[in-house]
């Protein structure tokens, strides 16, 4: 195995009330190995738990489950129960 | 056509990207802010959407909708930003052959807003706000 | 509102008739003429109304819309005399609390004008023309 | 039993292909003894029966069935399948 020469990142995404809990609507986020977007979620809302806030996920625009495992370059959102109509 | 947009909407350009010589009907949805919830005081309403996901997901529902009803034509439109009272935050325009895939197009394509459009709706009260989610 | 009139019909009025700050959902119903039927062209049709009772009727089926859906607005409008392809025969509007009242009204508002609406319809094709009954 | 003074009539419509084949849009017709409504259409309209049109009944403005027995100054309109919409 190699060195990567830089860190694999992402970026996150933040919308309504967890935008005004992080207190910004987006951040660039180093990766951890074979991290899920779950477990990015726990790692950077340690206070809550997705079942907690019902929050769903969204890679690349597109809704995926929690276990959906994250790459260099996705984008990431986290979704608060939706509200549109 | 799928819009988001902070202007008010306006439903004729919906209306003629759903027409067809071959429609016989045509159904609009508007979806109106309320002056109330459950007894509390609206004044405004703000939505905030996830803009890009927003726009491809209006188009998978209505990809989902053209599979089940492959004759009619479908357009959607939401408001972002500050709305006030009454104004219209949504619009779903559907025109068909006939119609009962009117309304159970214009329906589907509702329902899954409700649940899959990345968009957040807060109630701004005189004493407060509040996001609210769809039931 | 109820209307039957040989003017083309504008939904503006119709809508205002069922707005009312309670309201979260407006569900709008447009007959639009269709260019052809079972591959025959159409070029254009003609509706004649029993004017007096048609009016009446159309009372009597938002007074019944009513009984089961207490809480929604109903505006009827029906053209009368020629009408062109493309252009809006019927709109029923519907003003409503929430959607589901407002889809469910509109229809049933629907099904029963296609019944007992005294209005007749005659298409008019290229080569004769034929008085046309509902389904 | 007195005789009447006149005799009792009724107004009658025609609608759509009734109307056509009628030659007009209303006429006052004088009643029959106890003629009920579709009566009145099997002597107005010997070549039909009401089923074969499936023609439809109102007096006063108002769907009625076929039964429905006429009075001196009832509005009586036959109805053949409506095409609103």
């Amino acid at each position: 195995m190699g060195y990567p020469t830089g860190m694999p990142t992402v970026t996150v995404h933040y919308f309504a009330q967890l935008r005004e809990e992080r207190g910004r609507p987006q951040e660039e986020v180093e990766l951890q190995d074979s991290e899920s977007v779950m477990d990015l979620f726990a790692r950077l809302f340690p206070q809550h738990t997705p079942r907690s806030l019902s929050v769903g996920f969204a890679v690349n625009q597109r809704h995926c489950s929690g276990s959906t495992l994250l790459s260099d370059g996705d984008e990431v959102a986290f979704i608060p129960p939706v509200g549109g109509g | 056509m799928f819009l988001l947009q902070k202007e008010v909407l306006d439903p004729s350009p919906l209306r003629r990207a759903v027409s067809d010589p071959g429609h016989g009907a045509l159904l609009l949805f508007e979806g109106v802010t309320r002056d109330h919830f459950e007894g509390r005081r609206v004044t405004h309403l703000e939505y905030e959407a996830y803009a890009a996901m927003a726009l491809l997901e209006m188009e998978r529902i209505a990809a989902d909708a053209l599979l089940k009803w492959p004759t009619v034509k479908i357009a959607i439109a939401h408001r972002t930003g500050p709305v006030g009272l009454g104004e219209t935050s949504l619009i779903v325009a559907v025109g068909a052959p006939h119609r009962p895939e009117g309304y159970e197009a214009n329906r589907f394509v509702l329902e899954a807003i409700k649940k899959r459009l990345p968009v957040w709706k807060k109630e701004v009260y005189e004493d407060g706000q509040e996001w609210k989610a769809n039931a």
